[in-house]
């Protein structure tokens, strides 16, 4: 599969699972996990800090060829998000920005209006922008229009491990829109991930999952062979279902006189 | 000297203070941290020639994990 | 996860996904898949033969490694699955042997009690018995109770690629049930097989959706994948989903001053 | 002499004919069938021995792909 | 819909939603139900009585109108469910009867094999049948062949309210056998009998989703008028779905001057 | 359920049930619908006219009690939106209008951003605004706040029956906005409208699955009476469901001496 | 006498007692209840001309809510 | 004159042109269009009035049934 790899502005992603590094008990753990699932890309959110407690750096702990994304968890609006993008770069963190514009409180939904006046802006400053957005094709197309680099659709609520909910809206997504797509928060299992690849998603992005699993490196493990899986599935073709059966063995003159 | 550290006020009895002294004040290192004083990013190495005027309004920011 | 290898039978079955081989334009096309699938076991059907045309023998292309298993395909009651079964172990493909007694012609769904009576007498015989059967609990009990090798519910009509369509009765068989359980026919993708071994079945049977691949050989790596993704999933412990979201990022404190 | 073979009427005109002969006429190999006379099953090493009678009925199989 | 009466044992059952007596608070509140749901059927238990405490009859509370049939709960074997049945129709409850034979504690799920052998027993005993039994398409053609009246396969465990966990199969047995089906236990919601009456059931047997309500008059007037929306839009012909779109407006030639 | 009646803009909706007038084969049978089905607000397009072929006006045949809602179809941005909306206010045609902008023709899904600013225009000029559109809490929230009377999410595609597809975040819009939720587009089959309202939607909005039918005035009525079951439902609470089996029979101390 | 009914053992001190007078003596009503003696089922007009028997084993059975 | 109809272009060999008479000629009624002169909505009671001018744009729009 190696002539399958995933190019996004300019870098060449080997793994189309992509990890997140929200919950984990501790950085190590969250190394391991990062190299059994060969993650491709991984995401770090900024915060303030007032003293010097933790005196180590989580990007010192992420593994080279693992790509950075950093996201801008937090901001309630276009305006934060850009802010906290031009943070980011500032401390060295490149350019790679996954956009979290978040107002509602109970289901984490994201802003798809803040999202895309954000993307909007970091496109024309120069970042690799990853919008996660509420599936709506028309909100897609112009995030692509405008330069995303790809568009992230919710499976289902963040941290909510329900699948792919939103499974309806984003096979339309994948038809209709050039750009990748990239399912973002809400998957539980590996069989949710290997869905979104068979339906033809990019990649898919994991967090909680993985990080609240009871072992969360054979659990990362898992979701990065379901990827392959339903990735290699997809290039395959799907098998398509019929409504009865067709034998698979042969069923006739067999043993019956009468025949 | 009020200044608004990562959105609460404080007191700083120094009448002169570098964003360098700052920082190593509250045992963080520039690896570490980027700083914004009054929505402007300061690279750590303009640090020692920045000092703090009254109400500057300072963020101090750091990576956690994220998803 | 070497120490998780199935043993059925005394032998030690190293991967979990089963291939028919059914529906191959060729016997080096089904050798290819069952190498790439690394497939534990196979299943092989007899046929009435006239002249010897086709003059080599399909077993000759099972690797090494890859256990036969008989089907009793054409058998529509108990006597004829019995008759076949005898005629294989006599012809030196081994007591592997799985019951498919078949009466029902547009659906080609199994018939529990003609199962039941020929896996009673085929035990006792001393075949290790696999039964296809309809998922129900009172007669999978009872097939485990007279000492089945593992009792194999349909997951949709076989050929149909349907997927895991009886996934309520067949997750109560696996909760309820000693013997192994093994989804057979219906699944058409690597995710449905991925469902099944999350589930904690202990093992599927794929032929249809790989024999009709445009990619065969690819898809069989993709049903193995997956099937290893859903096993260590379900070793390792699935997420439990909840209904409303969960933060994997900081939200709180940044950049709102009001904070 | 009339046999049933695999479930259809056959004439066989030779008064004297071993199952080894009758294999061996279809071009088929022991190694690849397994024959069945009066539901009785027959190790390829008794073909020689076994000699057809009128009404017999024989079955002649093979493996083939299955699911 | 007058023409549309389903007629079973030479019964003519004007409503097909029927409705059991379990778990009520009162007999006056069953009664209310069975009234507000125009219940066509009703189930009714046995149990042993040690003393004469509740001096009223349940059977006095049943609406005439509303047909009784006994069900043979706590019956293990197929021997109990006849000796039940005689004891009923002893009682002067008539011979209707719904077999439940039940070996499994946990999920309550019927027995099929002992079901089959009450089934051909009591018919020939002259009783009007009805088996509840778990879906499967070889038993259901053997109850319908030995004269069940019906055939009652589960939609999921009894009590849980899971709504048509087994779609696939009941929708096999509806399509291949003549006898009438009839979903039996685990709808929760109008909906789910909406969806079994839209496939062509001939009725659903309701008890505890309207027992437990916190309204079982109103509840059980919806499960009614949903049961006739089901019925009534199966009668009219289902509408096929599509994957894409069909515009149901004009959309051409207008305030586009381009057109 | 007299109190149950639906108020919008000051006017008293009794049905819950909304049909639109599209794909009729003629202006009598959409009329015996909308009588069949007691609708209680239809919808109605505006076309450009050449010649005065067809002299009769469709507003003649609107039942008179059934509210008219004009949509803008056709309409690819807001301000068409908006002329199509002052045409029709102009034309005598009332106040009440859907928002339907479509810049997709695949799919036919809604522009939401046109959408919304379409919606802040015409309750600015004292319409009564019921948009289409994708669902997404953010943009609902916005239309609810700027005075939408309804936010009308689509179930799936317009006209392919699909049914619900979108459930998930209906869900959260219904629990998330008080402006009243009305499942528009999508809806095959009358358990897909019973779903829709046990959900909790103020009502829901068919035509094609209606104008299509083979029997259109009693796949309307069925409709209707499912939209009652499901509201029924709703307002009496729905039964929650449990994984295991909860007895609706005395299951113990019965005919067995051990007991 | 020693009797089972409804599948326990109970002593009874009278010599002769009909069918009748054991159901009567329970504060049970014909109309409500059903009894099998020894696996047969007695209509209740045979009540009185049946008596209990040393180790007969009864059923009373009456009807109840069930799915 | 021209003038543009329903988005087409239309050549009126007419001077003087009234809207009222405009609508008869293609044999519609009042009760059932509403009439767009350039961008302006034209209540019927105001048709006689309305005589065209060359460039008008028009359009004609009755009800149909949609969803």
């Amino acid at each position: 599969m190696k002539e399958d790899s995933l190019e996004i502005g300019g870098v060449k992603i080997n793994c189309r699972l992509f990890v997140g590094t929200g919950k984990f008990p501790s950085h190590q753990m969250m190394q391991e996990v990062l190299l059994a699932a060969e993650a491709g890309v991984t995401t770090v959110a900024l915060r303030r800090v007032d003293s010097g407690a933790k005196a180590d750096n989580i990007l010192d702990y992420i593994p080279s060829g693992c790509k950075v994304m950093i996201n801008t968890s937090g901001a309630r609006t276009a305006d934060e998000a850009v802010r906290i993008a031009r943070l980011a770069r500032a401390a060295g963190a490149g350019n790679w920005i996954k956009i979290e514009v978040i107002a509602d409180n109970r289901y984490l939904l994201p802003d798809n209006l803040e999202t895309l006046k954000a993307t909007e802006t970091l496109v024309k400053e120069g970042f690799v922008v990853f919008p996660y957005m509420s599936p709506d094709l028309s909100v897609a197309r112009r995030l692509a229009e405008c330069g995303a680099a790809a568009v992230m659709p919710l499976g289902a609520p963040i941290g909510s491990n329900r699948g792919l909910k939103t499974k309806e809206l984003v096979a339309i997504m994948i038809r209709e829109i050039k750009a990748p797509i990239i399912v973002d928060a809400g998957l539980g299992k590996p069989s949710d991930a290997c869905v979104c690849m068979e339906m033809g998603c990019a990649a898919v992005l994991v967090n909680t999952a993985i990080a609240v699993s009871r072992n969360p490196v054979d659990y990362a493990r898992a979701f990065s062979q379901a990827v392959q899986a339903g990735r290699l599935a997809y290039l395959s073709g799907l098998a398509e279902s019929v409504d009865e059966a067709r034998a698979s063995s042969p069923l006739t003159g067999f043993l019956h006189n009468e025949d | 000297m009020k200044v608004r550290i990562n959105g609460s006020d404080e007191i700083i009895s120094e009448k002169l203070i570098t964003l360098q002294q700052l920082i190593k004040d509250r045992g963080l290192s520039p690896k570490q941290v980027v700083v914004e004083v009054n929505l402007q990013i300061i690279p750590w190495e303009q640090w020692p020639q920045i000092t703090l005027q009254d109400k500057d309004s300072i963020e101090i920011i750091s990576f956690v994990g994220g998803g």
